[in-house]
């Protein structure tokens, strides 16, 4: 029986993995991860992890960068929580051998980023996440009784009575399906941008996590809030850090004109101000773009239309020694070399703000399950992230999910349930179903590229409640079909196409979740522009959106109010002072 | 973690490995060169023994027969080919740092080369004329 | 700790290897190509005896002889086994050759001392 | 409109040929190729012809990806022979085909073209791939002083993705499996060079297995994507290795 499970390899699973071995040796902790852990998307970060380090800083200011970036949505007593612990964690990380940029006394260096006051972001180079996703893998390697199920593919949480007993997963290997008991479940599985057509996200980013708990009854939150990063590469949807702008890049449209001084996000100015122009939050940055292609300055390619990122002027020198991935990116995926070309850039699905429902420890509704990192909503994010919170938060949260579960599995010493026998047994006999393949139906990818335009053409960077009324007909309808699908492999060796398959299934379902809290959203905030309700409406909707799954399959929307502790809710001011 | 499972293929040893890529032949040719490192030194000794036991002619008639010259041209091919590999390789486990600032490896090639042919002249300036 | 023989060999090997690059060459060119061709006149008994008479020179030839011995032994070792797939064999065929460097060596020092 | 058919009306009637080593174990007593046709987009990456061949035309297909930005390190396979990262090499390298898209070499095959990589997970344990440190624990209130030059120090051999390339590069780790490989050794001298680092990996890495089964074929250094060098990491820490057998006293 294993005390702590945790599902997912990537920056907050291998932290709650560290926090559960080193609170105390005695308990068995077990990571399942559908990929090799160093291969989670953690490793795709690049720009950097914010943490307080002083240089006239102060805790107070990174909170309230934190809350008015979010636009009010956060819950400031998690914030308040985070931005504590987040120095602690890069440190932790720093004594584990992340080898973070130095300064040229030996202290770590830190940058400016989007919404941030204060030069406060850590970084790696730009391969930031990249090095802290290996440096975690590395150390869990030290903790030898952590056990690994390496893809492993999780299809379904154990729970009877309110309370999680452990968890159904293929073993892709061998196509074995085991139930796994345990005392707790920790869900870590990252965030969903799979969902739409065009994201930064890998390919492994599905929301599984999500829909677990969710089917399971544990209510998701702030679905609605889905983060378009103001700089993708137009084919690939690559993103190009906002580091790039940090160290003085710039955005352009086709007239060579800096556009954002149109958009009440300050003035132009030749090096980087913080909290302005470039440097300001991303939900701003991409409206902006939106305005700019009706007002027709942007430039048409056959990806679709873009504005330009000009780092022309930071030289090959700075470029190099600060943001070389980005150089290697351009040059690989879109010929072109940043020192001497303009960068092709469009928003492009990001970030979930939204996720499973959890306290500040994160604890979920059901006993014993929490969830951390992406795939969680502890509500430090609200309505917009802030760049470079998001790996401090996969570290703080991880750690925080990973003492409280050790806390619970260590007080809950319970027999393994009889149920978690029958209940495997129903899901073994499900996926080997699935297995037995089918000639008939649609094919799994042409229902996800529908799925997908629904959700990009209904929840996108606007969105309209006509719209979304008819992407709620249209999901249910995909949903419908996508009971009878193609399934051409039947083999049990790395059978990837009954994942897929399940992954299909998992973001319907987290699709449908989207819309329907953006529909029942009637305001704009953040990241959630509502055409037919532009402004803010704090009277109503100063309060989180909570989705529960319906008896009959459908999401059913309520509201939960915010935690406000310090700071009540206020305009969100950039580049002006 | 594993089943036990094992219908996995392992692919069977390639015998030609060495002739797959360009690069693979080109190291085995490298390793090769040993053989005639071998041989020069072999080579030397019999001229050493000769000089010293006082039958350099008859050592100079053994030499200039063809099969000898043969082999001894496709000596020199490869003991050539072996300082100028030898000598490129030498960087890669010498890392020389001055003032926090790596030395270039064609900096330390340039030397080693250099290097080489000071060693070569000097050598032969001995063997030819020597301080008379 | 399990010791192992190899680091040593491995000094032997790049020491002969560089010693190798350096002189063997301009040797094989001269005394190998050159002379036996008729392009350069062989230089006359003395003017060689003389050279090896000073123990410097004697003990330099010594030390290029162990060196490039153990050098072509090692890689011969390793590249044998390679292509053969003979790493089973590894302990003969390493007695074999580092056994005639030894060989090589005992009878260079036995020419010139 | 959807993304598969603006794909086919883009590509026109260009296509390539796409040659991919099918393995389905129980079935194959061994890899059989299997020819797709795939469009010929100027911008797709080798992974994007297979993704296609996946989504529309043979749902069995099995490979490894995720990043699709060269950064997670999964999408290693064979590609015309040579190991590559699929995701970052692109069709129209290879004019007009055909392609032919193998399993990375010296791995078992699991399935298709996945290999069973856990044979480097236990080897890149076994050289302590961690901080190694001494004494107490220090406060988490500051961190270890490291300049700029001690960090380019083992930087370069921090930058390794696991994505093996280089394994399968290696004609000596082809052959005999017991050796430690690139990546591994390159790893250990990420943590050796690392001015924070207070431990030593002597007695993993000086093994006839270890760096001594090197020889140097530099393989391994010409196909890593993120040029990690490790051949260079490997004759460093013989050099290290040697001087410290002949030199006891002589550290790291
Ligand atoms: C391109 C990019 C750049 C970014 N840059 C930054 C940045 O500079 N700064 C910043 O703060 N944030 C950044 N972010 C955001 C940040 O990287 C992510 O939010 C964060 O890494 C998420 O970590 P995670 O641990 O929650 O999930 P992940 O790292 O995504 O890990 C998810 C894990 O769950 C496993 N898993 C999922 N489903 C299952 C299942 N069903 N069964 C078993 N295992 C499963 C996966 O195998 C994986 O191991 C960036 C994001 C992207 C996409
Ligand atoms: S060293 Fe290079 S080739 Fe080898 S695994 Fe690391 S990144 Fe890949
Ligand atoms: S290719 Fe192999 S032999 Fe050594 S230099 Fe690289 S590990
Ligand atoms: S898909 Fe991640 S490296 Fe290619």
């Amino acid at each position: 029986m294993i005390d702590v499970l945790i599902v997912g390899g990537g920056g907050a699973g291998l932290r709650a993995a560290i926090a559960v071995a080193e609170t105390d040796p005695a308990l068995k902790v077990a990571v399942v991860s559908k990929v090799y852990p160093m291969r989670s998307h953690t490793v795709s970060a690049e720009g950097g992890a914010a943490g307080v380090i002083g240089l006239g800083d102060t805790l107070d200011e990174h909170c309230y960068d934190t809350i008015s970036g979010g636009d009010w949505l956060c819950d400031q007593d998690a914030v308040e929580a985070f931005v504590a612990e987040a120095p602690e964690e890069l440190i932790q990380l720093e004594h584990w051998g992340c080898p973070w940029s130095r300064e040229s006394d030996g202290r770590v260096a830190v940058r400016p980023f989007g919404g941030m006051k204060k030069m406060r972001t850590w970084y790696a180079a730009d391969k930031t996440g990249f090095h802290l996703l290996h440096t975690l893998f590395q150390t869990t390697l030290k903790y030898q009784d952590i056990i690994r199920y390496d893809e492993w593919y999780v299809t379904k949480l154990v729970v009877d009575d309110g309370r999680v007993h452990g968890v159904v997963a293929v073993e892709l290997r061998t196509g074995r399906i085991e139930t796994i008991p345990a005392r707790t479940v920790i869900l870590a599985t990252g965030g969903c941008g799979k969902v739409f057509p065009f994201t930064t996200n890998a390919a492994i980013k599905t929301g599984d996590g999500m829909a677990l708990a969710y089917r399971e009854g544990a209510p998701l939150k702030d679905m609605e809030f889905v983060q378009y990063h103001p700089t993708g590469l137009p084919f690939t949807g690559i993103l190009i850090t906002e580091a790039a702008r940090a160290e003085g890049g710039w955005l352009i449209n086709k007239d060579g004109y800096r556009y954002l001084q149109d958009y009440d996000l300050g003035t132009p100015t030749p090096t980087p101000k913080l909290r302005s122009m470039e440097l300001g939050p991303r939900d701003r940055l991409s409206q902006a773009f939106v305005h700019e292609q009706h007002k027709g300055r942007t430039v048409d390619t056959p990806y679709g239309p873009v504005v330009y990122l000009d780092l022309r002027h930071l030289g090959e020198g700075k470029i190099d020694a600060r943001i070389p991935f980005v150089r290697e990116l351009c040059r690989s995926y879109q010929n072109l070399d940043p020192a001497t070309d303009l960068i092709p850039v469009r928003p492009v699905v990001h970030y979930m703000m939204g996720g499973v429902h959890t306290d500040i420890d994160g604890a979920t509704p059901i006993t014993g399950l929490y969830a951390a990192g992406e795939t969680a909503c502890v509500s430090i994010n609200g309505a917009n992230r802030l760049g470079s919170n998001s790996l401090p938060e996969i570290l703080v949260f991880g750690r925080r999910a990973g003492i409280a579960a050790a806390e619970f599995a260590r007080s809950h010493r319970g027999a393994e349930a009889v149920v978690v026998r029958s209940q495997g047994e129903d899901e073994r006999r499900r996926l080997e179903r699935a297995r037995e393949g089918s000639s008939r139906g649609e094919r799994i990818a042409d229902l996800r590229e529908q799925m997908q335009h629904t959700l990009e053409g209904a929840a996108g960077i606007y969105r309209a409640g006509d719209v979304l009324a008819k992407a709620v007909d249209t999901l249910a309808e995909l949903r419908e079909r996508s009971q009878e699908v193609r399934v051409e492999d039947t083999s049990t060796a790395f059978n990837t196409e009954l994942i897929s398959l399940q992954e299909l299934h998992i973001m319907l379902e987290i699709a449908q979740t989207i819309v329907a809290c953006a529909l029942n959203r009637q305001e704009s905030r953040g990241a959630h522009q509502r055409t037919d309700f532009t402004a803010r409406d704090d009277d109503a909707y100063l309060a989180h959106s909570l989705v529960h799954r319906a008896p009959d399959g459908t999401p059913s929307v309520g509201l939960l109010p915010v935690t406000i502790t310090r700071w009540p809710p206020g305009e969100r001011v950039y580049g002006r002072d | 973690m594993k089943a036990g499972d094992t219908s996995d293929y392992r692919p069977p040893r390639d015998n030609l490995w060495f002739a797959r890529t360009r690069n693979y032949t080109i190291f085995v040719l490298r390793e090769l060169t040993s053989v005639f490192v071998a041989w020069a030194i072999v080579y030397l000794l019999m001229l050493i023994g000769a000089v010293l036991g006082g039958s350099l002619p008859e050592f100079a008639a053994l030499a200039a027969g063809p099969w000898m010259v043969a082999v001894n041209v496709v000596t020199l091919a490869a003991t050539a080919y072996h300082s100028v590999t030898f000598l490129n390789l030498a960087p890669k486990a010498t890392v020389v740092r001055l003032d926090g600032y790596r030395l270039p490896g064609w900096m330390i090639q340039g030397g080693n080369h250099s290097l080489w042919l000071v060693i070569s002249a000097v050598i032969a300036f001995f063997v030819l004329r020597g301080f008379r | 700790m399990r010791r192992t023989p190899e680091p040593y060999l491995w000094l032997l090997f790049s020491g002969g290897g560089v010693v190798a690059a350096l002189v063997l060459p301009v040797l094989v060119l001269l005394f190998g190509v050159l002379m036996p061709l008729g392009i350069l006149d062989w230089p006359a008994p003395e003017h060689l005896a003389a050279l090896l008479d000073s123990v410097l020179v004697r003990l330099a030839l010594v030390v290029v002889v162990v060196l490039c011995l153990f050098h072509a032994a090692h890689r011969i070792r390793f590249t044998s086994e390679e292509l053969l797939d003979l790493a089973r064999f590894d302990l003969p065929i390493a007695l074999l050759c580092y056994g005639g460097a030894i060989a090589g060596t005992i009878v260079a020092v036995r020419l010139m001392f | 409109m959807t993304d598969t058919e603006a794909v086919r009306q883009e590509a026109g009637a260009r296509t390539i040929r796409v040659e991919v080593a099918r393995f389905r174990p129980g079935e194959d007593a061994e890899p059989v190729f299997q020819g797709y046709d795939v469009p010929l987009m100027t911008d797709w990456a080798v992974l994007d012809g297979l993704n296609y061949i996946k989504d529309q035309l043979d749902g069995s297909l099995s490979y490894r990806w995720s990043c699709r930005m060269g950064v997670c390190g999964s999408c290693g396979m064979t590609v015309n022979g040579e190991p590559r990262l699929t995701c970052g090499t692109f069709l129209n390298e290879y004019g007009d085909g055909p392609v032919r898209i193998e399993p990375l070499k010296g791995f078992p095959v699991i399935r298709d073209l996945v290999v069973d990589i856990d044979d480097f997970l236990t080897k890149l344990s076994s050289v302590r791939p961690w901080l190694i440190r001494e004494g107490e624990e220090p406060p988490l209130t500051a961190e270890y002083a490291q300049t700029p030059a001690q960090l380019e120090a083992y930087k370069q051999y921090s930058m390794c993705i696991n994505c093996l390339l280089c394994y399968s590069a290696c004609p000596i780790y082809v052959l005999d499996p017991d050796f430690l490989g690139p990546a591994a050794i390159a790893l250990a001298q990420r943590y050796n060079l690392d001015s924070r680092d207070m431990g030593d990996r002597f007695d993993v890495l000086n093994l006839e297995d270890a760096v001594w089964g090197c020889a140097f074929v530099g393989e391994c250094t010409e196909v890593c994507p993120k040029h990690v060098d490790p051949a260079e990491a490997i004759q460093r820490y013989k050099l290290t290795a040697a001087l410290r057998s002949v030199l006891p006293w002589s550290k790291k």
